[in-house]
């Protein structure tokens, strides 16, 4: 078992390092990349510690995702020079900040042993009502559904936050015809995956959000290599996009109302089959708003710059 | 074995840590960006070495789910955050004026 | 360690962490763009192959073993595209 | 089981997408929500006034596994300021946002902010109020970039926003930390087993660090003025009268249900005294603001320094029967100041939306041009300084007498300073607007339904809040289920 | 709903009521504006005058709602409130006729009338509240109320004159609500009873009762223009003649004087208060501050600064009656509550018709002025001698009464030169008024209001102080008629004393 100890440390060790290398690397750029290194590395840990749920997302969304958007928007954040602040102040914040930090891993570290709670019992016993087995997907999408419905919101908040912020990032031209061959292979294998990892998703992990993270990977790859013939997605259907995921999460909560039930207490023999309802068109909502996300506007918006509706008070 | 999830723990503390010093410094936006999302990963980081039940057990799987739900929720803001960015590189480059003046 | 298979894993996978280390001394020792691409794409798909084909060997179940091969085909597909995309606009770059 | 709860929370959210779904019947609809919100809110608070405890297990999982959704007679009362001030401001809203393309985008993330609010208000587990925080500080951040939104109301989002995100982190870290020591999120089950150790106090700071983040106490509060003063009236309105409000129910959530024993008089101390700085510093600098908006967002930081001023003279007060009347005097001051600054900053909009400017110095003649409104802004003003027929009279005098009872006095001298200041401010406004225009200035007036909420609210504030105040003692009195709040 | 609860919310009504719908109303309704603004007037004249014969026949009227826990508000009508809600609701009616008549086609008349019924139904409560909290909220609600009033000209000048009225108002008020606060921690709910409560509320600091008392002075004293915080009294002439007339000679001014009656007799009791040693320095600033506002008014030329100065002394009078232990000195003090209110509130009207009618701000543009304007002279003049203390007018009774309780009180020996010194010192500011009114040759006009009518000005400007002229002279010449205020104020010391 010595071997894994070792590991461990490499582990923690190469993370804290890309982490200091992501924040106080000089260029932006340079930083840009350290993040991305740090996301895959991060997967990795999630892997070791058993979390492979976690480690799918993080690759998806936390490297790939978060790491597209910060390269796209690498163009118009000029890299402004800043005067470091004075030197005594530096040291001062990194001491005070030294201290807070050792306190708090020491608080951390006195909370060992866990003591095995309550609540892995509960979901194991719980286990079988929650109709599917992957213990993570059933804590997502049944016991604690409410909190996943309110992500759902989350998201959607962003993307329409983003709708009303003038127009997308311009798809980057034609790169090459060496990606458009790339593309036309990827983009199918991404959806055939994400479809696979959806169905998975009962009973191993994966589920609604790393699928839909795949499938916006796709748009992303789309994105890239500048598209043009793809059929435009309406703005009444780019709305229904984002809408599906969760006014059906909401009516299936909603029926056990009718019947003296609690809100989102889906009926034990259906609750396998509505749970991969919701998740199927929470893959579609979702794959929608991280594409928003990512495209960081409106993809229908033709504003000039300057004219947004100016007759508009503030 | 119970070593392993407190070295994990103790990372995280040490990421939550540097991550949020780093965001409060004011320096451009991409660069807060990145480092609020480093210190929520040290976050969750602490989160799943909590619930990691040694090498044969399974593991809790209640801080998974948080934590699935934080990364997405992470990706959302800093997405909103880098629009609301773009549309301020983008907007004409109005005088820099003080908050109070007319 | 007593199996022959798992003899001859241990041997391929630490041949390709000696490619891994060898592509990396020149990725950072190389001058120009073009050459420290070369080594870049020599350790993804010797580098991995040689890696996915030592797991290959340990995996219990084949089907696995399919899918690393899988995973190797992607890693060579996706290193070549990004690699000639570099290249690209090294060149277009060039007289800077 | 009571399915009241979920009627408050459910409504808000599928209204926004039926919003966002069919955007033709958005007005119609929105004013539809706004009025069942009121309604449901009307009902609870009646209910909670019966002694009838609220409770609903979502998924019908018990609380150690599930998420919970609990309201007691503080919640309640929340509840109810929220669906007042969000249908004064949704009407409002119809006709402040002429563009009918403005408002298509504006109301499925009005609503969106809206079910933040009464989730947050209703939810009952730790890691659930994480995400209601965040979905809060989002669609706040992108309301504020509504219409047309300069670089300054996009700066000043940008900053609420990452100002949001850290304290976010703030409170997840503290999640998590009180995960792994008590192995449970529910708030119930949490509320007896909190005992004095290190790990707990750590959890209490990161949890509390986060909320002031968001509550703007003083060292953390320079988002805010920036943050209020660019947003749209009807988003600044909720922005100062709800979010900033919600987030300090969060705090005595914690600090009175879950963290009690944990709470030192050491720490309520230092917490009144940051309090107390946000008065006056939030006055003083109220008395030099340029524009009206910019005077509304400090004296919502000096306002809510207040609030912080009642944790160290609760925490002293020695009997239960006091304690539950401070307590009272509490929450009426918050009902008061969050109705009363809506009312304000309604008030305000109608001025920028005639003049196109709200600087102080050139509000001449705003008395006679907008009657109703100025008249609102007044009354608002007496609300918000605690003169007599308001709520906050009775709640600054009970505020005065339990600072007195308990010996420290100098609570005392400092809202009475803090009164004196905010009287300054709005004497600065009201003699600004009533300086007379020469008879040749062109009295443009403005539509009654959009000066009406404004006063609607202002009177609330003042004269329903402070005859009616009796009646909100007795809810929670009877109405505190859940910790001895 | 008995009656006894229904009077005082009718009274406070019957001008609340009217004042709402005048807000609502917009300029060109001026017909309905006034018939509403008169019926009001009537109608609460008739309610005080059953509520005057109810408390005569010892009925008790008390309307009780609490507000929260510990806190109620309670409209308590005894004689002494009786006596001042009498006084603003007579002197309020003959104002609005002035008011209507003066403000003939100026603009934004409907808000200074809603406001105007705000500020007396807040005079009005102030005078029924039956406890200190409640008096606290009708002090803050009438400074509200007043506010816009002094600002209603909107030029800079009324707007910095109101502000300073403002701001000393509410520091007043603050200090009062830190006194009734503390006082109520201390000693329970505060109704305000006969004689006084806090005598036989065992276990008092007497040091702490003190600082109240000081803290309550302070805070009533702002609004009776006591000598440090009288400032705000002449710069806050600038608001027009009806307000300044009704608002500073009486509502405003007297609220003061009437808190401090109050409290010397109702919280404290006047034997405990001086067993507190508390009296003899009030008294001591109330005279100085009598002579003071004399001493002040002498200098000013301006006509209504000079009469606000000499409101300051005059006020001062009831707080010396006050400070005075001693039925008589009592009855002296309170009746001139009545009396310099029906007195100064003639001068002021004077004053308006000079300034309206003829352009006239400064005495020393007066002269001639009599034979310009015959009947509104005439009235000044009555009113000044009644000010001075000549024995037909009502000035000469307070002043007699306030002696002989000094006397009585055996501190005769620095009260009486004080009233005699105050008594040269207002002949010393008067007299050359009306010499100047009476015996200059007539000077050309700066302005001449042309009126159809040929009498000296309109006729709703000049019957005002004709009317409260007469009234004077009656209630000073009647004084021992069975319902005169003189009677009134003995009934309310013998049952002040205990008698």
């Amino acid at each position: 078992m010595m071997i894994w100890s070792v590991i461990d440390i490499l582990i923690c060790a190469l993370v804290v390092a890309l982490a200091m290398a992501a924040l106080y690397a000089p260029a932006l750029r340079q930083r840009v990349m350290f993040f991305i290194a740090f996301g895959l590395v991060v997967a990795i840990t999630w892997a070791r510690l058993h979390a492979p749920d976690l480690a799918l997302a993080e690759a998806i969304i936390g490297a790939g995702l978060t790491g597209a958007m910060l390269l796209m928007s690498l163009d118009h954040t000029s890299d402004m020079p800043r005067e470091p602040a004075s030197y005594g102040l530096r040291i001062g914040s990194a001491a005070m900040g030294g201290v807070l930090i050792l306190g708090l891993m020491m608080i951390v570290s006195s909370l060992y042993p866990i003591h095995d709670g309550a609540p892995t019992l509960a979901v194991s016993q719980r286990q079988v009502e929650s109709g599917v087995s992957h213990p993570v997907t059933a804590v997502l999408l049944n016991f604690r559904a409410w909190d996943t419905l309110l992500e759902l919101a989350v998201l959607l908040s962003a993307a329409l936050g983003i709708l009303n912020l003038g127009p997308a990032r311009r798809s980057c031209g034609h790169a090459a015809s060496l990606t458009d061959g790339l593309a036309r292979v990827l983009v199918p294998l991404l959806i055939l995956s994400a479809g696979y990892l959806l169905w998975k998703g009962a009973f191993a992990p994966g589920g609604a959000f790393q699928a839909g993270a795949v499938l916006a990977s796709a748009a992303v790859v789309i994105h890239l290599t500048g598209w043009e013939k793809l059929p435009r997605v309406g703005l009444r259907s780019l709305r229904l996009l984002l809408l599906v995921g969760p006014t059906l999460f909401v009516a299936v909560g909603l029926l056990p109302l009718l019947n003296g039930q609690a809100f989102l207490q889906y009926p034990v023999e259906l609750a396998g089959l509505l749970i991969l309802l919701i998740e199927s068109a929470a893959m579609v909502s979702i794959a929608g708003m991280l594409t928003l996300v990512y495209l960081g506007g409106h993809p229908h918006a033709n504003w000039p710059i300057e004219l947004v509706n100016p007759k508009e008070p503030m | 074995m119970g070593s392993s999830p407190l070295l994990y723990a103790v990372t995280g503390a040490l990421i939550f840590g540097i991550g949020l010093l780093a965001s409060l410094r004011d320096e451009a936006l991409l660069a807060r960006i990145i480092a609020i999302n480093i210190s929520g990963v040290g976050v969750f980081l602490m989160l799943v070495s909590f619930a990691y039940r040694g090498f044969e057990l399974a593991p809790d799987p209640i801080p998974h789910a948080l934590v699935l739900t934080g990364i997405v929720v992470a990706v959302a803001a800093s997405g909103l955050a880098l629009a609301l960015e773009k549309r301020l590189a983008e907007l004409p480059k109005s005088k820099t004026h003080k908050e109070d003046s007319p | 360690m007593n199996s022959l298979s798992e003899l001859l894993s241990v041997a391929i996978v630490l041949l390709a962490v000696l490619v891994f280390v060898a592509g990396t001394v020149a990725l950072i020792r190389l001058p120009d763009v073009l050459s420290r691409l070369h080594a870049i794409s020599k350790i993804d798909n010797l580098g991995f192959g040689l890696l996915v084909l030592g797991l290959i060997l340990i995996q219990p179940a084949w089907i696995d073993g399919v899918k690393l091969f899988g995973i190797w085909i992607l890693v060579l597909v996706s290193s070549a595209a990004t690699g000639q995309l570099i290249a690209r606009h090294a060149v277009r770059e060039e007289p800077r | 089981m009571s399915t009241i709860l979920i009627v408050v929370v459910i409504v808000p959210l599928l209204a926004s997408l039926t919003c966002l779904m069919l955007p033709r019947l958005s007005d119609r609809l929105s004013l539809g929500t706004g009025l069942v919100q009121l309604i449901t809110g009307g009902l609870l608070i009646q209910s909670l006034a019966s002694g009838i405890s609220h409770f609903h297990e979502l998924g019908g999982w018990s609380p150690g596994l599930g998420i919970a959704l609990r309201a007691d007679a503080l919640a309640g009362a929340l509840v109810l300021l929220c669906a007042i001030v969000s249908l004064a401001a949704t009407v409002y809203a119809r006709r402040y946002f002429t563009c009918v393309e403005t408002r298509y985008r504006f109301w499925p993330l009005w609503w969106l902010l809206s079910t933040a609010i009464y989730a947050l208000l209703l939810s009952a587990d730790l890691f659930n109020l994480y995400v209601t925080l965040e979905l809060l500080g989002l669609s706040a951040a992108a309301l504020c970039t509504i219409g047309a939104a300069k670089t300054e109301a996009l700066r000043s989002a940008l900053r609420y926003l990452m100002l949001g995100l850290v304290g976010s982190l703030l409170f997840l870290a503290g999640v998590s930390m009180v995960y792994a020591e008590y192995g449970t999120l529910s708030l119930m089950a949490l509320a007896g087993q909190i005992a004095q150790t290190p790990a707990t106090l750590v959890a209490l700071l990161l949890l509390s660090s986060g909320l002031l983040v968001k509550c703007a106490l003083v060292p953390l509060h320079f988002w805010l003025p920036a943050a209020h003063g660019s947003a749209p009236a009807p988003v600044s309105a909720v922005l100062s009268a709800l979010v900033v409000k919600v987030a300090f129910y969060l705090l005595l959530r914690l600090w009175f249900e879950l963290f009690s024993p944990v709470m030192t008089s050491l720490f309520a101390t230092l917490i009144g005294g940051l309090g107390a700085i946000a008065v006056i510093w939030g006055s003083l600098r109220a008395l030099t603001a340029a524009r009206l908006k910019l005077l509304a967002a400090y004296s919502t930081l000096s306002q809510m320094g207040y609030l912080f001023v009642f944790i160290p003279v609760l925490a002293a007060l020695p009997d239960e029967e006091t304690r539950q009347l401070g307590f009272g005097a509490l929450v009426l001051f918050a009902l008061s100041h969050g109705i009363a600054k809506a009312a304000l900053f309604l008030g305000i909009g109608v001025i920028q939306l005639q003049v196109g400017h709200d600087r102080i110095d050139q509000l001449a003649g705003s008395a006679q041009r907008f009657p109703i409104a100025f008249f609102a802004i007044g009354l608002a003003g007496v609300a918000l300084v605690g003169l007599p027929p308001s709520g906050a009279f009775l709640a600054k005098w009970s505020l005065i007498s339990n600072s007195l009872l308990t010996g420290q006095w100098w609570w005392m001298v400092v809202t009475l300073t803090g009164t004196l200041l905010a009287a300054a401010y709005f004497i600065r406004v009201l003699g600004a607007g009533f300086v007379t225009l020469g008879p040749e200035a062109p009295v443009k007036g403005v539509g009654v339904s959009l000066q009406a909420p404004a006063l609607v609210l202002a009177c609330l504030a003042t004269f329903g809040l402070g005859l009616g105040a009796a009646s909100l003692w007795d809810v929670l009195a009877m109405g505190s289920a859940g910790g001895q709040l | 709903m008995s009656m006894g609860e229904l009077l005082p919310l009718m009274i406070l009504c019957s001008s609340l009521i009217p004042g709402l719908i005048i807000f609502a109303l917009s300029e060109e309704q001026h017909r309905l504006r006034s018939g509403l603004n008169m019926v009001g007037a009537v109608a609460k004249l008739l309610l005080v005058a059953g509520l005057i014969w109810g408390v005569y026949q010892e009925q008790v009227f008390e309307a009780r709602w609490t507000l929260a826990p510990g806190l109620d508000f309670v409209l308590h009508v005894d004689a002494l409130s009786v006596l001042f809600v009498s006084l603003s609701t007579l002197l309020w009616l003959v104002t609005t006729v002035y008011a209507i008549g003066y403000l003939e086609d100026s603009p934004d008349r409907s808000r200074f009338f809603g406001f105007f019924s705000l500020c007396v139904t807040a005079t009005v409560g102030l005078a029924m509240a039956g406890n200190l909290f409640t008096f606290v909220v009708f002090y803050e609600a009438l400074t509200l109320a007043t506010y816009p009033l002094v600002a209603h000209k909107g030029t800079p000048e009324a707007v910095r004159g109101a502000r300073i009225y403002l701001g000393y108002t509410l520091a007043g008020g603050l200090l009062l609500l830190i006194g009734a606060v503390w006082l109520r921690t201390l000693a329970g709910p505060l109704e305000f009873s006969e004689g006084g409560i806090l005598g036989d509320i065992p276990g008092l600091d007497p040091d702490n009762l003190r600082w109240i008392f000081l803290l309550l002075m302070a805070g009533l004293g702002v609004k009776a223009a006591l000598f440090p915080l009288h400032g705000w009294l002449p710069r806050a002439m600038v608001a027009p003649a009806p307000v300044s007339a009704l608002l500073h000679a009486v509502a405003v001014v007297k609220a003061g004087a009437f808190g401090i009656v109050r409290v010397v007799y109702d919280v404290y009791g006047v034997e405990f208060s001086a067993h507190l040693g508390v009296l003899v320095p009030l008294g001591m600033l109330a005279a100085f501050t009598i002579v003071y506002g004399s001493v002040r008014a002498l200098s000013q030329d301006h006509l209504k600064k000079r009469l606000a100065y000499s409101t300051v002394s005059q006020v001062s009078y009831i707080a010396l009656g006050a400070s005075i232990l001693g039925p008589l000195a009592t009855i002296g003090g309170v009746v001139h509550l009545v009396h310099q209110g029906i007195m100064k509130i003639t001068l002021f009207f004077a004053a308006g018709n000079y300034a309206e009618t003829l352009g006239v701000h400064r005495v020393s543009e007066m002269d001639g002025i009599g034979r310009r304007m015959p009947a509104t002279t005439l009235a000044f003049t009555v009113a000044a001698l009644g000010m001075i203390g000549l024995p037909p007018v009502a000035g000469f009774i307070s002043k007699w009464y306030l002696g002989l309780g000094a006397l009585e009180a055996s501190q005769g020996i620095w009260v009486i030169p004080v009233l005699v010194a105050s008594s040269l010192l207002n002949a010393a500011y008067f007299l050359p008024i009306l010499y100047r009114a009476w015996f200059m040759p007539q000077r050309d006009w700066p302005r001449q209001m042309h009126i159809g009518y040929r009498g000296e000005t309109l006729p709703s400007l000049q019957w005002p102080p004709v009317i409260t002229a007469t009234l004077a002279l009656l209630v000073g010449g009647l004084a021992a008629a069975p319902f005169s205020p003189l009677e009134w104020v003995e009934l309310i010391a013998l049952r002040e004393y205990r008698l």
